[in-house]
């Protein structure tokens, strides 16, 4: 199996998703002639032609807009948000149109579509190039989010999301776009090659949408992470020597919460990290939950490290960013059970 | 902060439409038009050509009920009655749904009076396969394909019967088979889908055309210009129906016009074609959509149509307009145009007032029976409903863990609450 | 002091408001000649001239982005969108602008504006005249989230969101616009001259961002809640006699954090009920502070009844609704500490 | 799906732009300008009345630097020489940006090669206390209103004197004192925002002017509807600059513009007066904007300008453009703004070469300089930026409690970070 970054993983689900149906087309903003800003669409309007992957105007509610006629017509578009702080003028287009066509008009009319968009920090992009909206997503009755760690996942994941005859948001963290980084912005990046999830068959297979997976299997604590930060949160395990359990949500919703419950059972504990706001984040949603159903396994709160509760700075990137100081100052301070308040 | 220093001869603009107390005279003073005199541009003539025609509102039927000029003359004796049959059958229905709603048994209803050729014409003249993207205000196109009466009774209702399980708002229809897209409560949302539809069908390689619908106020709407953008680059086969009836709510149309002279204008922005009509006048509704369904089908790409209407109900049963503009009571401010369709027929010698009386009583029992049978089954304000487990169907085409255990706990706290009471 | 309803408090506060500061416009969809679909604006235009009330395009981006613009120039704009449903065309402006404007100027330009909509369901409005999007808004960064749930906090609240500095949401539960309905939908609604929080003093009062208020003081039972929630849950611990110490938050950001941990110390138990969707409401956020600054003292999971995660149903919205059986199966649940999994 | 019974002519237009493969072709057919032919509407003359220039480009400067027609005419010697002097001004800070991206200093830098007379000129027709809201695209405003280099600079390099505080991406400035609105990375929010601006001047009772910016490309959003909406139906006194430089990042302008004509045709759609006007000619840009500027200060309303000019650099340092389109290679496809404007003055017996080799070397000094003292207080890439806790300031006028607390967590983890290392 060829090693292959997240990006080849995404381009390679798209050629393999676009071979097996005709009715799935991919357009957005630079996505056609040029294959998108992060080149993920490149060659496929060379090989499929401009009727199956094309340029669109830089109007993003126009995009899903669009979307959602062709989706309602019968075919199943897959299109990019060039970046995720660029998804806001689409949200009236996803949560009140994608979102709620199936129940509204009972099954009458669906909206199979997939919505990409680069998501997350650890580029030096400002408050513009940064942003992790999936908390906006969940909150939201009808469509799915899926947020890949690695290109294993991306390729199943997006051809799963592809085939599913909802809307489903699919959250790339481009900071993992070339190699797993683990929060060190000072140390040289691994490439993806060196990582066994780069391995990426040829060829069709999903994953399913709604399942986690154990990123690192522990005893002591359950981290609950997506995206960049479960390689943060590995690194943050290594570099404590605490023997976490690492999951990789891989979907937000649907929730993989068997996994997660069966997890904190087990060790007791559990904290929960990402790179979105605090306030009202999806971490939130995860400590809740764990605290609803696993309250008398707990020895101590569920905790949270989160990105800070400001725009996302440029210069302070690292110091925003929930990197491996954090997640791992965090996790001691869980296992020493002596947290009290929030968690830094 | 304000510098006197600087004796500005800026003033801002705040439109104070004569509208609010002149209705009549407001809307007289835009809409005159002059049937027959309107020229029939060819099918592929482009948007600055067509745009010479915008002092016109396109015409067909004058007021002794001649159809005349470029437009006129493609319907034939039979379809003429049909048209007729059909707005009648709308305003009769509209008539009903308002005595349901004061009777207590609907909360809610949308009425399209004095609007309905726009509706009803515009449907006679697309095909099998078409699409409408409406809005609230088009059950003419329902009507006019036959979609069950007592289903769109009994989705008022709320009913057990309700298609759609009592989950929308009434008047909020859906229904694909008869080509009609679920309406969202979401103003401008659904003209930009349509176009989309329309880009689908294309790259698809059928000739099918979407049909956009869209209220002049909301065209104020930030998708309108998406759906604009979209369908000029693509030149997508769409119709981008702008329906006119000078009233958004309490807001008249000045304000989302501004200063073009036209709705038709905007479309000149994107170099489509676009035409302003009255839409009171169902040959003339049907003349021009049959045209612009023509250049769609034949790869001409999207036009843009005004229709020059009056809003003469309520915005809807919630609105009293009373508190914003005169009373219209029972006048046509642009002509009924139930009332010119039947003259024309009349003129024509193809019609009758023994006929009229007849075709009268015939739609009012169609009514009459469907809302009967409705009512048989029920309404969302007597407790009948379907059942309120099925709320949590059609979320996902699959039902997800989460909303499974939902569901569990939601019949739970009924059985609670059921034994507690 | 006069009783008012909501409607009459919040049409009172713009006049206070715009009397006391010229710089204060007021402009929305109806909101001029006709004084708003709810009314709430009745009368500005004639006292003040079109120059301070008018109506606008129906476009909520161009609402609050014109109203950003006005705010930047020094006006301060208090605009209505219609209902919340329908806040999402301007959700990009919110977010992307308003909120960040102070902070990306490095407070060079700011954008002092309130922005008012209601909120709620329980009038038949089916799915886009009823949603709660708090938490879209809480999530966000930069911006204040209010929502009052009577007259004379109505009235003081929206007197201190038009004079902050900085962009508030003001969300109106209009199910109480006219009376503190408590849940009971098959019963007379009670009409707000019969309570004593629609004593609305004459003038000008605030009443602090960020200072929640007990409600109904009790020992046992900690209840978080805001808007029409409060009745609800007032009717529910009258129902079931629990000692139920119920907090009404007022501003969802900043929260009142100090009362109400102090409250949970007390009770060692908490519930959180709103109408918004469960997954990532902001009753998760709630949820995630209790438990992480109160475990210690809590003899039972923090509960949540919320909305359904589906569109809020039109013939179904009793079903929907977290009404006082619910909520106060909810409350008994946690008394008896048999609380497994989640609370419905 | 695809019902081949129907054989349909219907094909969607996918835009397939020479300009990927011959740009400057692609370019020259849109653009043909004749100096002097534009005439000069009065200032109160209607949409449709101006729209008759529709096929003209606005251009003073003929190919021999002659300045001629009814445009011509407005600038004194030495505001020639002031203009020379701020587009060479601006075009060698890009230059030694684009160096210090080369060497590393910088992560990021938007220069405007090409288009710097656009912003210069504009500035130079405003007056004090009007208000820009420009895009990424418009540095020419700050350097011709004499905005301190140096803090360009600084926030370029994020460095401990960024004047916002290391928080914005490298060229997003801000300045109210410059009338410099701040930059979002968000396209097209800014418009809208500039016309409320306006609004609220002219409810102020003020004569300042707003104008607002965008690209070509980003004009297809849905704010640029929104601002011609509000702009239209309030009159608010703004310029919509349209800056259409062919490009918005690999996609060619057919995609945003459509099947219309030009992008001065969509304020026609809204009844808002509409120019086209050649935007490397800085006398034509001065000579429109001014005008402009008059019709909205003596409350005439918006007006809309399309600025005709070339993208002739990648789109960012984060851009390849050989990827999308033929290589430029110092080309000016559309002409040279700076060597157009100094032929000019040569022309007109001002200007020599040896002026000209002293100005060019007093601008090299100035950015020099201005480099040299940016530089000594450090970049983000060294790591000397304004300290990490600055990053709770300004969320809110006053810091709420929870980011107090935050800020503490913060202030706690460094600590703890800096024992641990
Ligand atoms: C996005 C959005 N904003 C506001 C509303 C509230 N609203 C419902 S109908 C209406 C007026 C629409 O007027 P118009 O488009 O002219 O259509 P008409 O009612 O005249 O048929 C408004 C403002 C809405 N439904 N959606
Ligand atoms: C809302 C939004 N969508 C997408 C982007 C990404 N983006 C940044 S610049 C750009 C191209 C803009 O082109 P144009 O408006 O023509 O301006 P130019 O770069 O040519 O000056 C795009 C798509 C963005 N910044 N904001
Ligand atoms: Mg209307
Ligand atoms: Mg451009």
């Amino acid at each position: 199996m060829p090693a292959m970054t997240m990006i080849q993983a995404i381009r390679d689900a798209h050629f393999v998703a676009m071979e097996r149906d005709s009715k799935v087309v991919v357009f957005g903003q630079d996505v056609g002639f040029f294959g998108g800003v992060f080149r993920c669409t490149q060659g496929l309007q060379e090989h499929f032609g401009t009727g199956r992957c094309f340029d669109a105007p830089i109007n993003e509610s126009g995009i899903v807009g669009v979307a959602i006629g062709m989706a309602a017509y019968g075919l199943r578009p897959c299109v990019e948000i060039q970046f995720a702080d660029y998804m806001y003028p689409a949200y009236d287009q996803i949560v009140s149109e994608a979102a709620r066509l199936r129940h509204r008009s009972a099954g009458d009319f669906t909206a199979p579509l997939t919505i990409r968009m680069p998501m997350g920090g650890g580029i030096f992009g400002g408050q513009t190039h940064s942003q992790s909206p999936e908390a906006l997503f969940t909150h939201v009755a009808g469509i799915k989010t899926v947020v890949p760690s690695n290109p294993y996942d991306a390729k199943g994941l997006l051809l799963a999301a592809i085939e599913d005859d909802d809307p489903v948001i699919f959250l790339e963290p481009k900071r993992v776009y070339n190699g797993p980084f683990d929060g060190h912005h000072d140390r040289p990046l691994t490439p993806w090659s060196a990582h066994p999830l780069s391995d990426v068959p040829e060829g069709y297979y999903t994953i399913d949408l709604g399942s986690a997976r154990v990123h690192r299997p522990g005893n002591d604590l359950t981290v609950l992470a997506y995206g960049t930060l479960v390689h943060v949160a590995q690194a943050a395990a290594e570099e404590t020597g605490i023997d976490a359990e690492i999951i990789d949500l891989r979907t937000l919703v649907p929730l993989d919460v068997d996994m997660i419950i069966t997890s904190v059972v087990k060790t007791g504990r559990c904290l929960v990290v990402h790179e979105a706001t605090r306030t009202s984040g999806f971490g939130a949603e995860l400590s809740a939950t764990v605290q609803e159903r696993a309250f008398h396994h707990l020895e101590a709160p569920v905790g949270r490290v989160c990105g800070w509760d400001t725009p996302y700075p440029h210069a302070h990137e690292w110091s925003y960013f929930p990197g491996p100081d954090r997640v791992g100052q965090a996790m001691r301070n869980i296992m020493d059970e002596q947290m009290t308040g929030v968690i830094a | 902060m304000n510098d006197t220093s600087r004796q500005a001869s800026v003033r801002l603009r705040i439109p104070e439409p004569t509208a609010h107390t002149d209705l009549v005279a407001a809307a007289g003073t835009r809409c005159v038009a002059i049937a027959g005199e309107a020229r029939r541009p060819d099918l592929d003539e482009n948007a600055i050509s067509v745009a010479s025609m915008r002092d016109h509102v396109i015409r067909v039927l004058d007021d002794e009920g001649n159809a005349v000029g470029p437009w006129a003359g493609a319907l034939s004796r039979s379809e003429l009655e049909a048209g007729l049959h059909d707005m009648m059958l709308v305003r009769s229905f509209d008539a009903r749904m308002l005595r349901a709603h004061r009777q207590g048994k609907i909360s809610f209803y949308m009425q399209c009076l004095g609007e309905e050729a726009i509706a009803c014409a515009s449907q006679w003249a697309l095909k099998p396969g078409d699409m409408n993207f409406p809005t609230y205000r088009q059950q003419g196109l329902l009507v006019s394909s036959d979609y069950p009466m007592v289903d769109m009774m009994n989705q008022i209702l709320s009913n057990t019967h309700d298609p759609l399980l009592g989950r929308q708002l009434p008047v909020m229809y859906s229904s694909k088979e008869h080509r009609f897209f679920s309406i969202s409560g979401n103003l401008a949302t659904q003209f930009v889908q349509a176009v989309g539809w329309a880009m689908a069908a294309a790259l698809d390689g059928s000739d099918a055309v979407a049909s956009a619908w869209i209220g002049e106020g909301a065209s104020a709407e930030s998708d309108f210009h998406s759906a604009l953008v979209f369908a000029s680059t693509y030149q997508a086969p769409v119709i981008l129906n702008v329906v006119n009836n000078q009233w958004a709510i309490s807001t008249p149309e000045d304000f989302a016009r501004g200063a073009a002279a036209t709705f038709a204008d905007r479309g000149l922005g994107f170099g489509i074609p676009s035409l302003r009509v009255d839409g009171n006048d169902y040959l003339a509704v049907h003349a021009v959509t049959a045209w612009a369904a023509e250049r769609a089908r034949t790869g001409l790409g999207p036009t843009l149509i005004e229709w020059v209407t009056f809003r003469v109900g309520p915005h809807s049963t919630s609105d009293d307009p009373t508190g914003y503009r005169p009373d219209v009571a029972g006048q046509f401010p642009l002509g009924d145009p139930i009332d010119r369709l039947r003259q024309h027929m009349v003129t024509c010698g193809e019609w009758d007032d023994t006929r009229q009386t007849a075709l009268q009583e015939s739609v009012d029992q169609v009514v009459s029976k469907a809302f009967e049978e409705a009512d048989s089954f029920g309404s969302v304000m007597r407790g009948d409903v379907s059942s309120a487990a099925t709320m949590f169907d059609d979320v996902f085409a699959t039902m997800p863990p989460h909303l499974v255990e939902q569901r569990a706990q939601f019949e739970r706290s009924q059985r609670l609450q059921n034994e507690g009471s």
